[in-house]
């Protein structure tokens, strides 16, 4: 038993994430240019932001937990686990025995009566959960594994990237040489064998993915790194007795951000793509989106089909791919004029 | 040049020792031979037969180092075995991992060689012709079909593919495999398909860049001055001078022809490489999936420095010190 | 370490002189990439400065003028000679031993685009020199200071948070220099300050120079290509060719009367409104050399209009004569 | 011999090293190849002879053979009607050797029946072919007993059309080449039987309901010519506890029982198979599946039938009221562990963890991969499994050694993965194990059977039932279970086979010329106005 339980951690994390973006937003209000492409953004992709912030506030809803008010009448358990904002809103035991199709009265199979007939929105799965609740809670994982993995390889890959574009000489060989062997190994085979070997879960998932997408980005850092390093005005700082923490901090950080948001909104839709992978290959994440699609394969083979299911959790995805994607081509036309190539 | 070449294959070969021991680091620490025997072996072997497979497959040895004999131990039997491409036998079933990967490369190849060939091809083609038309509503629509392609899963595509082409619209059959060329065509139609459309848009989008780059440069606007007709300046000029982030693409994939497609191949039941792998997976076996990274951390190096040397070819601009 | 640090400038000792400096580059190739060769970019050069005074360092490009600049603030790092900065050698230094003389020697830069953090308010870049050496106790006095300097470069203070590309190339310039004064220098090294510059706004920032040069007691390193702003700042001038310098002396000196073949040649390709002066040098023909493989002998004798056979087998020694000195055998004043 | 040979590693030798000196013979073996490289060498029956004879191994002339056994074990029998007893030849063996490019004897079965393998790819098919060297075949003349088509058989096969007079009389086997497939996706499979490229197929259950109605073929297959065949597996898939862990097993004494018997209580098979398994699947009361002696159909075991009512109250009685575990104040946490990350494995784990989440006890998914999984169940750390027993042979001692204390996985590695150590069943079992099928065998195994029910190691869930699909134009065919020797009887119409199987797959076209027709349709304006706007 841990000391703090998962979801208090969770509340404390969304707290965080929350002060985190006020702070963000504030000092990005404070930068011209930060908050003059944020308009320029907002202007371009209205949809896909608005779209982008509903999945992010249905996750930061589902993170919030809190244990009691609610559950099912009488059964002890149920009103003993924290339940989510998005948990709440859906009746305690809105479940039924198995499938049941969107809006039905009646049950999929065998057509016996539903405890909550009409009223699931989505239908329900195999096992008679809510479809609609399952995958507003896949936001969450989505989120999550975008999040998470970005939060392992952007630090990861900066300080590499810099140490090795800044310093040069043995670190940078040293960096090079590991950031070459990375590469070489097909990224999704050495991804499960990392999840074979970090065990199963979605923290591992996250720290498997982010040890396998921090060498791209990398390479991008320590390049532009390179140039940065030879441009007058950090030699400038150098004349003027500003340290080499100094200078990468207020000199060369600050000049690879934009590459940082390019590269985030990037990684973020081929992470959750490859999670379907992994959930194909059983060793996703639970509640994923992937996983009720991988579980969908099944269901369009029964006849007559279950779709629904599928139909959900794909659109829910997609609809969250697409918006990045759009949003990062975006970014990537405010931030970088010259346009960096897509990917590797 | 001759020197460059010699020390970037030296240096690739540097890299293959790296992958190496990260592929020890990955597979020998990590597993517990008795529960791989187990599995092997059956459930229901007795502890003898379990201990003589541990000692058959050479994982009973030291791993690191073996004060007795050092040259005995699973670290250099690894690295030994890896070099010489003597990759024993499956840990799943005892097969022979070369003959079976010789075995699976066809099929692989017969699947993921279409798919590349056309796959670039229409790639350049339709991106030089979004290209062409760039600015018009060809254009736009073809970006955003693009980003509408590359959003779904590869999941989806095949789940989709199967049930609509395969079981609505019976256009080709669901899934299998023949070695007979007439009949493999047939089986392979739709794999192929899906293949491509799931590959596509990211191609396409990256192609168009490329070219809407080239052609916002200045020799284009001197072709064009100097009265080349469009076709022309396409398909001499910004498709000439595309060259080298085209090869970069395309040799960098060429690996993957040999690895095959994971998940392709095994909803489409192919017995190739990759529904090898997928195999191995679930069946922890890890004496196959060792094998297969490193070939395809090898084919990739390989690859790598070919790119590498074809840049200083293909491009005068491009000087390696 | 001696008194000269605490303050007391020796009269007779310049504030700057470079003995022997030299800066070479290693060429690598071959399978292990040794070392084949070396770009001798700056190659075994004397010059002084001295305080209040301007020195100008003309060349083609490519002859090392620039390292020259740089390897004085190590910003690469020299090989051999020393660079004696108020009689302390700068080399010799560690890097942190560096960081506090590091005030007193400031550069310019050419490109005033690329010289100046596109992330960071004037205000901040202008004031990172002086929290490194602790000039101004907090940052409103800092901020004070900023405006003070803006005023002394003839810029707005209230501008001061502004981002860089708001400003023009002429006014990045004089951003520039605030930045340098910011740190109460005493000499600046301009590499090639004026040279992306309008013609109109060069002779702004040059008039800038020059009054805060009155004002300050400044001392300049001039690194310049442009004879003509040479001539209007300078008081002194050393020309550079291939890493070596050929001819040192007063301005008017060299200006007037220059005794190496190729001081003359690059003053005559100056435009002149003199027609008397066509004609009298030779113009200097062919490419310049490669510093990774200079010729033997005088490196300018392949190029020489004058050369004769000695030049392409001996280096000439640098020849003195009165305040002025020449690397040229036809200034040796044996031969006369 | 060959089952001795160390270098087999045969996944059987302990069982037949009951056989006398079988083991010397072994160990013998081992010790000559380990002391000389020329003998290791040897061809392998020159071997076997040097190493000298198993002492419990006599023959009795041509035809008989005498086994001597360490110890009574009348399964034994069992055991030799399996594969791996059939003769080998000894030149086969040593004709593959895996050594230039001959396959391994194990990828290449040499025997002596109507069909041999001519194709074998562990990873897609298995090709077998009419075997031209079979006896049946070279003399057809000879009308040998099974080599060919019966008249007589069993009432059944009469009434099935099995005994078509057609083919009477004719030499089997009827099938030249007989074609296994192994597909990894089961889905593509069956749409493929269905489409009609595979002649028969088990049935998956996600399509169950299409086909099967009422226990029959739906109106809309039989309208096809589909057959079905149905038959219960000799298997039983269970939920074990850990009898060595500290809350649900033994050493939580008269309260560990209450609770597994209360946990028992609130699982409904019925309607896991509903849901899972298109309500195919036996529910089991007791390890011993159907066809096995020991087995009695009206049997039904008090703790395996849906009552919650008295599961709460047991619970309460083993102190966890409402499911609430009095040292902690919360919900009782228990681990339910599974070697099985997929998807489609958690879904079935969930179904188990909501029926026991409706007593209010906590029971968490602990899901790694097989190996992981393996390796707990090895250090003992684990609560709650799944797990399931095929059977080797007919015999019930082949069910319950799985509870006997010797084969606990704690002490010797052995399959009872719920280290079920009962001094009361050992005795039991041990008595029952060497007795013959009897009154006096029914006995023991009614009184294991009530001591089962008592304690509750398993709660036993299900025996699966197999159902099987074969198109119209293929004749002859009676399941036998897994064996294949009906192969042989086995004929196939290939001309009504093409028929129906173009008949079904005619494809749908006009998406396609619809999906060109709009592209040209959307391009043509554009690229036209580009045009002119470009003159």
């Amino acid at each position: 038993m841990s000391l703090v339980e998962p979801h208090v951690l969770s509340n404390i994390v969304v707290a965080v994430l929350l002060g985190g973006a006020v702070a963000a937003f504030a000092i990005a209000r404070r930068s011209d240019l930060w908050s003059q492409a944020g308009r320029e953004l907002i202007g371009r992709r209205p949809i896909a932001i608005g779209a982008i912030a509903l999945f992010v506030s249905v996750a930061m809803l589902d993170s919030v937990a809190w244990v009691g008010g609610g559950g099912a009448a009488g059964n002890v358990l149920e009103q003993s686990r924290p339940r989510s904002v998005v948990d709440r809103m859906f009746a305690p035991d809105f479940k039924e025995k198995s499938y049941s199709a969107p809006l039905a009265d009646i049950e999929f199979y065998g057509g016996a009566d539903l405890s909550h007939p009409g009223s699931h929105l989505l239908g329900t799965d195999i096992l008679g959960r809510d479809v609609l609740h399952l995958t507003l809670k896949g936001a969450r994982v989505a989120l999550l594994i975008g999040g998470l993995t970005s939060l392992i390889v952007i630090p990861l890959a900066l300080l590499m990237g810099i140490s090795a574009g800044y310093f040069g000489g043995r670190i940078d060989d040293i960096v090079f040489f590991v950031v070459s062997t990375l590469a070489s190994i097909p990224t999704l085979l050495l991804l499960i064998a990392l999840i074979m070997v970090l065990g199963h879960g979605p923290v591992q998932v996250c720290v498997a993915m982010g040890v396998t997408g921090w060498v791209g980005f990398c390479r991008i850092v320590r390049g532009e790194t390179f140039k940065l390093r030879e441009l007058d005005y950090v030699q400038a700082a150098r004349a003027l007795g500003v340290s080499e923490i100094g200078i990468i901090l207020r000199h060369i950080l600050p000049n690879l951000m934009h590459l940082v948001v390019i590269t985030f909104v990037l990684l973020f839709s081929g992470l959750v793509l490859s999670e379907a992978i992994l959930a194909y290959l059983g060793i996703g994440i639970d509640g994923s989106w992937g996983q009720m699609i991988d579980q969908a394969r099944d269901e369009l083979a029964r006849d007559p089909i279950i779709w629904w299911n599928l139909v959900a959790a794909s659109t829910a995805l997609f609809a969250l791919i697409l918006s990045v994607n759009f949003v990062g081509d975006a970014v990537r036309d405010i931030l970088d004029p010259k346009t960096l190539g897509e990917g590797e | 040049m001759l020197a460059y070449i010699v020390r970037r294959t030296a240096y690739g070969f540097v890299v293959v020792l790296g992958v190496l021991l990260l592929l020890f680091a990955l597979f020998f620490l990590y597993a517990e031979p008795i529960e791989m025997a187990r599995r092997a072996v059956g459930e229901k072997a007795p502890p003898e037969v379990l201990e003589q497979w541990v000692v058959n497959h050479g994982y009973d040895k030291p791993t690191w180092w073996n004060s007795e004999s050092p040259g005995d131990t699973m670290l250099v039997d690894h690295f030994r075995s890896m070099l010489t491409f003597d990759f024993g036998r499956s840990d799943a079933d005892d097969s022979p991992i070369l003959e079976r990967i010789r075995a699976g490369m066809g099929p692989s190849l017969s699947l993921t060689l279409p798919i590349f060939t056309v796959g670039v091809l229409l790639g350049v083609g339709l991106s030089l012709f979004v290209a062409y038309f760039r600015e018009t509503y060809i254009d736009r629509m073809g970006v955003v079909l693009c980003v509408l392609g590359m959003s779904l899963s590869i999941l989806l595509y095949i789940i989709g593919g199967q049930f609509l082409i395969g079981k609505m619209l019976r256009w080709f059959p669901i899934s299998g495999f023949d070695a007979s060329p007439a009949v493999m065509l047939r089986f392979l139609a739709l794999p192929v398909l899906v293949g491509l459309a799931e590959g596509l848009g990211g191609s396409i989008r990256f192609y168009r860049t490329v070219f809407i780059e080239e052609t916002g440069r200045d020799y284009v606007r001197t072709a064009r001055a100097k009265g080349c007709g469009d076709g022309r300046i396409m398909a001499r000029h910004v498709l000439h001078n595309a060259m080298i982030p085209i090869l970069t693409r395309v040799v960098v994939s060429i690996p993957f022809l040999f690895t095959g497609s994971l998940l392709l191949e095994s909803f489409f039941g192919i017995p190739g490489l990759g529904s090898m792998m997928v195999d191995a997976i679930h069946g922890n076996d890890f004496a196959t999936l060792r094998a297969m990274v490193y070939i395809g951390a090898l084919l990739f190096i390989a690859a790598q420095i070919l790119t590498d040397i074809a840049y200083t070819l293909v491009d005068p601009r491009v000087r390696l010190a | 370490m001696s008194a000269a640090i605490e303050g007391s400038p020796n009269a007779c000792e310049p504030l700057l002189r470079v003995e022997g400096l030299r800066t070479w580059f290693p060429i690598r190739a071959g399978i292990l990439q040794r070392t084949v060769g070396n770009v001798r970019a700056v190659d075994n050069i004397d010059f002084e400065v001295a305080a209040g005074e301007t020195l100008a360092l003309v060349g083609e490009s490519g002859c090392g003028k620039t390292t020259v600049g740089r390897s004085l603030l190590r910003l690469v790092e020299p090989q051999a000679g020393r660079v004696l900065f108020d009689g302390v050698d700068l080399c010799t230094l560690s890097k942190r031993e560096l960081i506090p003389y590091r005030s007193d020697i400031q550069i310019v830069f050419q490109d005033p685009m690329a010289s100046l953090d596109p992330r960071m308010r004037v205000r901040d870049a202008i004031a990172e020199g002086m929290r490194s050496f602790g000039i101004g106790a907090n940052a409103a006095e800092r901020t004070e200071r900023v405006a003070a300097l803006l005023e002394r470069v003839q810029l707005d203070p209230a501008w001061m948070s502004r981002y860089p590309h708001e400003f023009s190339g002429g006014q990045r310039q004089r951003l520039c220099i605030a930045r340098a004064l910011a740190v109460e220098p005493r000499l600046i090294v301009c590499d090639e300050a004026t040279s992306a510059l309008d013609v109109s706004i060069q002779a702004q920032i040059l008039n800038l120079l020059r009054d805060l040069q009155q004002d300050l007691g400044l001392a300049y390193l001039f690194i310049t290509h442009d004879l003509g702003v040479v001539r209007y700042l300078a008081d002194r001038v050393a020309v550079m060719y291939v890493g070596e310098i050929v001819e040192q002396g007063p301005t008017e000196q060299i200006f007037e009367r220059p005794s190496h073949p190729y001081t003359q040649g690059l003053l005559s390709a100056i435009p002149s409104t003199d027609p008397g002066r066509r004609g009298i040098s030779a113009r200097v023909i062919g490419d310049v050399p490669s510093p990774a493989n200079p010729p033997d002998g005088c490196r300018f004798h392949p190029r020489c209009p004058q050369a004769f056979e000695r030049c392409g087998r001996e280096r000439p020694p640098t020849y003195f004569a009165g305040e002025g000195s020449s690397r040229c055998f036809l200034s040796d004043p044996a031969a006369g | 011999m060959r089952i001795a040979d160390p270098a087999v590693t045969s996944p059987v030798i302990a069982t037949f090293s009951k056989i006398a000196g079988l083991r010397d013979f072994s160990q013998r073996l081992q010790a000559l190849r380990d002391e000389s490289p020329e003998f290791a060498a040897l061809r392998i029956d020159r071997q076997y002879e040097k190493a000298g004879s198993i002492e419990g191994v006599r023959l009795h002339g041509d035809f008989g053979l005498e086994i001597v056994l360490t110890e009574p074990y009348p399964q034994i029998l069992y055991w030799f009607a399996m594969p791996f007893t059939t003769p080998v030849p000894w030149e086969a063996v040593a004709y593959y050797d895996g050594e230039e490019g001959r396959p391994f004897f194990k990828d290449h079965p040499v025997g002596c029946g109507p069909f041999e393998v001519s194709e074998f790819d562990k990873q897609s098919k298995i090709v077998m072919s009419r075997n031209a060297n079979w006896y049946g075949v070279q003399h057809p003349e000879w009308k040998a007993p099974g080599t060919v088509y019966p008249s007589e058989g069993e009432a059944i096969d009469r009434r099935l059309g099995r005994l078509d007079p057609a083919y009477v009389g004719r030499s089997l086997p009827l099938l030249d080449r007989i074609e296994l497939r192994l597909e990894k996706e089961h889905i593509p499979a069956f749409n493929k039987f269905l489409q009609g490229y595979y002649d028969a197929s088990g049935i998956v259950h996600e399509s169950f309901d299409k086909i099967v109605q009422e226990g029959g073929l739906s109106p809309e297959m039989a309208a096809r010519g589909m057959k079905l065949e149905k038959s219960v597996d000799p298997d039983i898939y269970y939920i074990g506890f850990n009898m060595n862990d500290p809350v649900i097993g033994a050493p939580a004494g008269e309260r560990g029982r209450k609770l597994r018997q209360s946990m028992s209580l609130a699982i409904d098979v019925v309607e896991f198979n509903r849901v899972f398994n298109n309500g195919r699947g036996v529910p089991a009361q007791s390890p011993i599946p159907p066809g096995i002696y020991g087995y009695e159909q009206p049997y039904r075991n008090p703790f395996r039938q849906l009552d919650l009512t008295r599961a709460q109250a047991l619970l309460e009685a083993a102190g966890y009221s409402g499911g609430i575990d009095p040292e902690t104040g919360k919900p009782l946490r228990l681990s339910f562990d599974l070697g099985d990350t997929s998807t489609a494995g958690r879904l079935r784990f969930q179904f188990f963890v909501d029926q026991w989440a409706k007593l209010g006890i906590d029971v968490e998914i602990a899901a790694t991969n097989y190996n992981k999984f393996r390796q707990k169940v090895k250090e003992g750390a684990y609560q709650i499994f799944m797990w399931g027993w095929i059977a080797d042979y007919p015999d019930p001692e082949n069910f319950l050694f799985l509870l006997w204390g010797t084969m606990a996985q704690a002490n010797s590695g052995g399959p009872n993965t719920a280290n079920f150590d009962h001094p009361e069943f050992n005795r039991l079992f041990e008595e029952m194990k060497g007795l013959d099928n009897g009154p006096e065998r029914l006995a023991i195994i009614h009184r294991i059977r009530s001591l089962l029910e008592e304690e509750r190691p398993w709660i036993e869930l299900y025996h699966r039932e197999s159902y099987a699909l074969y198109h119209s134009w293929m004749r002859n065919v009676k399941p036998a279970g897994l064996s294949l020797p009906a192969a042989k009887y086995v004929d196939i119409d290939p001309i009504e086979r093409k028929r129906m199987r173009d008949a079904w797959n005619q494809p749908i076209l006009w998406p396609a010329y619809a999906g060109f027709a709009l592209v040209a349709l959307i391009a043509i304006p554009g690229v036209v106005t580009f045009l002119r706007e470009r003159q």
